[in-house]
This record gives C-alpha cells, sequence and structure tokens, in this order.
C-alpha cells in the first residue's frame, strides 16, 4: 500500500516539477509581456496542483490534505486575479504607447 | 556530501544571489522586488532550522507586509530617483568593502570555531512548560517567561505608530492616512476584495489559535488580518479611519494596556510583575492575546497606510 | 559541512552583503532595504547557533526564536517610522537626498506644512 | 523517498531563480510585477515538500499563511505598478472610474 503512495507521489511531483520547467522556459523565452504572464499562470499553477496532488497521499491526516488543496484553490483565485489585472495594464501599457 | 546539504546549499545560493541583486542593481524599484523575493525565501531557511514560528514571522513581515512597505515607499519616490547624484568616492567604496569583508570573515569564524552543541535554555524552556500549560515552547518564552520583552516590544510597536502619525502636515493631521482608493464596483479587484477576506481572516484566526500548542500565534495572525484590511482598502471598499477617531485609539492601547494590567495584577496578588497564577495562566494568557491580535492588526495596517494625508472632511 | 554551517555563512554574508550596501548606495531608501538584509543575516545567525542549542525534543531553541520574532516586529516598525520620515522628506523638498549640500526646494511644498 | 522530494525542491527552487532572473531582467514593470505571483507558487510548492521532507507538519500552516500573504503582495504589486504609471498618463485600468 505504501509503495503503491509513493508511486503516485513521485509520478505528480514529477509532472509537477515538469509544469515548473515549462514555466521558467516560456518566461525565459516568450518575447512579450502577455505571453510571459500565460507561461507564469498555466504552469506554475498546475505545477503546483500536482505537486498538491502528490503530497497528498503523504498527508498524516484528512485535516492535513483538506489544507494541502485549500492552499492550492486560494493559489488558483489569487493567480487569475493578479494575471488578470497584469494583463490590462500592460495592454493599456501598450495602447498608449 | 548528500542530497541534503546539496539542497541547503542550492537554498543558500539562490537566496545570497538574491540578496546581491538588492544591493547592486540600479533600479530601486527592482531592488525592491528583490527583497521581497529574498524575504519568502528565507522563510524556507528558517523552516529547514526547525524554527517554524519564526518562519511564519518572516512570511508574513519579511515577504508580505514589509514588502508591501518597500513597494509603495519605491513606486512613491521614483521621480526623486534623478536627483540622487553623489555616489560615494572610491576611497570610501574600497572601505567599506574592506569592512564589509572583515565582518563577514569575523561571523563566518564566530560560525565555524563556536562550539557545537552550542549552550541551550531549551530543556529549562521545555521543563517549565507546565506553569502555562500551553504545548508551544516558543509561545510559553514570548507570553510568559520574557512576558517584559513582548510587551515592550508592543510599546515599541504604538510608538512607532505615534511617530509616523506626528509627520502628518498641519492640514491633514489627525485625518486620513493614505490616498483615496476608487475601484470600479463590478471589478475583478473588488470582486477579489470581497471574496478574499473572509477567507483570510480565518486562515489568520487560525494561525492565531493553533499558536498555543503548534506554531503560530498573535502577531503572525495579526499581520494577515492587517492584510485583509488594507486589501480591502486598496480596493476601495473602504476607507482608512481619521486617526483622530477614540474607538482606533482604544484599539491601538487595548493589548499593550490589558498586558500591563495583568503584569501590574501579578504584583499585587502574586509575586513579581507579570507572574501568572498557574491555574489562571493559561486563560490569561488567552485574553492578552485576543487583546493583543486586534491591536497587532490595527497597528501594522496603519502603519502599512502611512501618515495621515487628508482631512477630515 | 553540515546544514546549519551552510545557512550561518549564508547569513554572515548577507550581514556583510547589508553593511556594505548601507554604507556606499546614496538613496535612503536603498539604505533602508540594506539595512533591513543586515538585519535579517544576524537574526539567521540567532537561528544557527539556536539550531545547535537543540535540545529536549525541541528542533530549535526556543529562546534565540522568540528574540528573533521580537526583533522581526521591532525591525518593521522602524523601517514603517524610517519610510515615513522618508516620504515626507521627499514631499518637502522634492528630494531625497541626504546630503545638506543640496539646493532646498522648500517653496514647492503643497501641503503647507 | 525523502531523497526523491529532497531533490525536486531543489529543481523548483533552481526554476524559481531562473525565472526571477528573467523576470527581474525583464524590461517593463509589468514583467517585474509577475514577481510575487511566481514566488508565491514556486515558494508555497518548496514550503510543502521541504515541510514532508524534514517532517515539519507546521511548514503546511507557513504555506497557507505564504498563499494569502502573496496574494496581498501581488495585488499590492499592480497596484503600486499602477500608481506609478499613472502619472504617465498610462494606465488607469480599475481606478477612477
Amino acid at each position: 500500500m505504501s509503495l503503491a503512495r509513493d508511486i503516485i507521489t513521485i509520478a505528480a511531483v514529477s509532472a509537477g516539477a515538469f509544469f515548473f520547467l515549462a514555466g521558467t522556459v516560456g518566461l525565459l523565452r516568450f518575447p512579450d509581456t502577455l505571453t510571459r504572464l500565460h507561461a507564469l499562470t498555466k504552469a506554475d499553477n498546475l505545477g503546483l496542483g500536482l505537486v498538491v496532488l502528490g503530497l497528498l497521499p503523504q498527508a498524516g491526516s484528512l485535516r492535513d490534505g483538506l489544507k494541502l488543496v485549500s492552499i492550492w484553490l486560494l493559489v488558483l483565485l489569487a493567480g487569475a486575479t493578479v494575471s488578470q489585472l497584469i494583463a490590462r495594464t500592460a495592454r493599456q501599457g501598450e495602447t498608449a504607447k | 556530501m548528500n542530497i541534503a546539504t546539496i539542497f541547503e546549499i542550492v537554498l543558500a545560493a539562490v537566496v545570497l544571489g538574491l540578496g546581491i541583486w538588492t544591493i547592486a542593481v540600479r533600479e530601486t524599484y527592482s531592488a525592491t522586488v528583490g527583497f521581497v523575493a529574498y524575504g519568502l525565501l528565507v522563510a524556507l531557511i528558517w523552516v529547514r532550522l526547525d524554527a517554524v514560528d519564526v518562519a511564519l514571522t518572516e512570511a508574513a513581515i519579511g515577504g508580505g507586509l514589509g514588502g508591501v512597505l518597500l513597494l509603495g515607499a519605491a513606486a512613491r519616490l521614483r521621480d526623486g530617483e534623478r536627483t540622487v547624484a553623489e555616489t560615494p568616492g572610491m576611497v570610501t567604496r574600497v572601505s567599506a568593502v574592506a569592512l564589509s569583508a572583515l565582518t563577514t570573515a569575523a561571523l563566518a569564524g564566530a560560525i565555524v570555531f563556536l562550539p557545537d552543541p552550542a549552550p541551550t535554555l531549551a530543556p529549562t524552556v521545555v521543563g517549565h512548560a507546565w506553569a502555562t500549560s500551553l504545548a508551544n515552547p516558543v509561545t510559553n518564552v514570548l507570553m510568559a517567561f520574557r512576558a517584559m520583552d513582548t510587551m515592550l516590544e508592543k510599546v515599541v510597536l504604538l510608538l512607532s505608530i505615534i511617530g509616523v502619525w506626528s509627520l502628518a502636515p498641519d492640514n491633514a493631521w489627525g485625518g486620513h492616512p493614505g490616498p483615496r482608493h476608487r475601484a470600479d464596483p463590478d471589478g475583478i479587484l473588488v470582486f477579489l476584495a470581497r471574496l478574499l477576506p473572509p477567507i483570510g481572516i480565518v486562515v489568520g484566526i487560525y494561525i492565531f489559535w493553533t499558536g498555543a500548542n503548534h506554531p503560530g500565534g498573535a502577531f503572525q495572525g495579526g499581520a494577515i488580518l492587517a492584510s485583509m484590511w488594507v486589501l480591502a482598502i486598496m480596493a476601495g471598499l473602504t476607507d482608512t479611519p481619521p486617526v483622530a477617531r477614540r474607538w482606533l485609539r482604544f484599539v491601538l492601547v487595548a493589548g499593550p494596556g490589558l498586558f500591563l494590567l495583568v503584569g501590574l495584577g501579578g504584583l499585587w496578588f502574586g509575586t513579581a510583575f507579570l507572574a501568572y497564577p498557574p491555574a489562571l495562566a493559561k486563560p490569561l494568557i488567552l485574553g492578552i492575546e485576543v487583546a493583543m491580535i486586534l491591536t497587532i492588526a490595527a497597528t501594522l495596517g496603519l502603519l502599512l497606510a502611512g501618515a495621515p494625508e487628508r482631512s477630515v472632511k | 559541512m553540515s546544514g546549519p554551517t551552510v545557512f550561518g555563512l549564508c547569513a554572515a554574508v548577507a550581514v556583510g552583503l547589508g553593511l556594505y550596501g548601507l554604507i556606499t548606495n546614496p538613496h535612503p531608501l536603498r539604505k533602508i532595504i540594506a539595512f533591513n538584509l543586515l538585519g535579517s543575516g544576524v537574526f539567521l545567525l540567532f537561528g544557527v547557533l539556536g539550531r545547535r542549542g537543540a535540545a529536549a525534543s525541541v528542533g530549535n531553541d526556543p529562546v534565540p526564536q522568540a528574540l528573533v520574532i521580537t526583533g522581526v516586529v521591532v525591525a518593521f516598525s522602524a523601517t514603517a517610522l524610517a519610510i515615513a520620515l522618508l516620504l515626507r522628506l521627499f514631499q518637502k523638498t522634492g528630494s531625497t537626498t541626504l546630503s545638506s549640500g543640496a539646493p532646498p526646494n522648500v517653496s514647492s511644498d503643497p501641503s503647507g506644512g | 523517498m525523502t531523497e526523491f522530494l529532497t531533490a525536486a525542491v531543489g529543481f523548483i527552487l533552481a526554476m524559481l531563480a531562473l525565472g526571477l532572473v528573467s523576470i527581474l531582467r525583464g524590461p517593463g514593470d509589468t514583467d517585474r510585477m509577475m514577481a510575487a505571483q511566481l514566488i508565491g507558487t514556486g515558494g508555497i510548492a518548496a514550503l510543502l515538500l521541504l515541510g514532508t521532507v524534514t517532517g515539519v507538519p507546521a511548514a503546511v500552516d507557513v504555506a497557507l499563511t505564504l498563499a494569502v500573504l502573496a496574494t496581498f503582495a501581488s495585488i499590492a504589486f499592480v497596484k503600486k505598478g499602477l500608481s506609478s504609471l499613472e502619472a504617465d498618463g498610462i494606465g488607469s485600468t480599475e481606478d477612477h472610474k
């Protein structure tokens, strides 16, 4: 049973790490603000989600698991809002030029 | 060299890289962003050092509130950046390098050569935990064994808010701190400022409540509450209160005031200033902390808002 | 080389960096940031020594931890006061320089303070 | 398991550092606004993994605090960055309507 849990953890955390890698590559390679924002938010939210998913089998209790999931939901909410705001600022900055 | 050590070296290198960036970069705004990143990552080091209480404080202050404070100042001072021209000469620079290198070498020497294990008070603290029936040793030190420090720390917070307020121009004396923010009532910022504070307040109270037995406490919880208040202010949902309001001043002194009263009570009924009778220790500490979390949240929020700028209309 | 030692050396360098920035950087806000960096290095040194003093089923000596928490709060309030002073100076003179040789621009104070 | 998770934290930290380099270097202020978001997500992922590795369950609470405060900091980044842009007559997304 613990082997199965460890396999889930390793698979999910590796996938999460891959998305962090993808996000960073996007940040380094994409040319302008909007595409970089896209890379950052997509990759990071999915990356964190997979890391949380991977850590769920290792969580000690139901309460810890719920905390993990709620952290992810909070970050999703924040990411969605903040990237909207940044994108609007970036677009207005462009049209004003 | 095992993988844990490699990880620690990577973490230290990233943190130091951010420190160098903060000092060396030309633009003040970038330096501020670098310092916020530094503050958040230092929290990781604290977790690694098994000092989660400090990690919480560092995440709340170093990364959150302190960063916002510095950032606001950087944004408002941006026009003044050009006026600063006088960079120090070569001699100053070289002697500064020498002095800093010497300090670093001395501290590094202390780290390498001091005895390991270091002298410690941990067994004493753990041994006396029965006196308060709280399981978190750091809370015990803060609220009971060295309660005097914590009380004076709250007085320092109060003094600094008095200092900030006394910088108000004459026409704004006793008025609202900071600019009045307005936002689109259907906009996304207002949406978040309506959605997040209830969650944030629950998290803040949770961090405060869990502080009795696990890492957490009034200060960390208060910092979260303060950030939710400032978020509502930034979204224009509410305004900063005029600093002359009586209820506001009452909230600001409630924490240290109650602390002082309990301390004097210890002197009157018991043996020493701030001596709690063991049977009442836990309720007394909790009472002080409840008063303190409100005071801390109000003080931190007002410190972020700054000096009064608009008079009461 | 154990973990706490790595972080201890990191803290020592942070103190040096902060000291250097405090002396050489002419911008007052940068001096404030540098001072905070210095302070954070000192706090970390406390944490490293507390980690070495870990005993009695506590991962890190609680006394230095409590000292550091108090220190962080005091550093924050000092920073807030310093920034308020700086903003007021900027509002009053239109510049952020600390040297007395710079031409003052007092007449441009709109707030009449 | 511990080794794998430690390596994952190190990897995510390295990605975080690389992403920060590209963001801090980034030409516009809108790029720098992403910094808080990036550190928030990456830092939370690293903290959660680190808590599991080190056996410090309270690290989840630190991550929770970080999730709330990083959101707050990101908003402040955008708002403060915005107010400085407004001086140049650009960007009045949410303000002054």
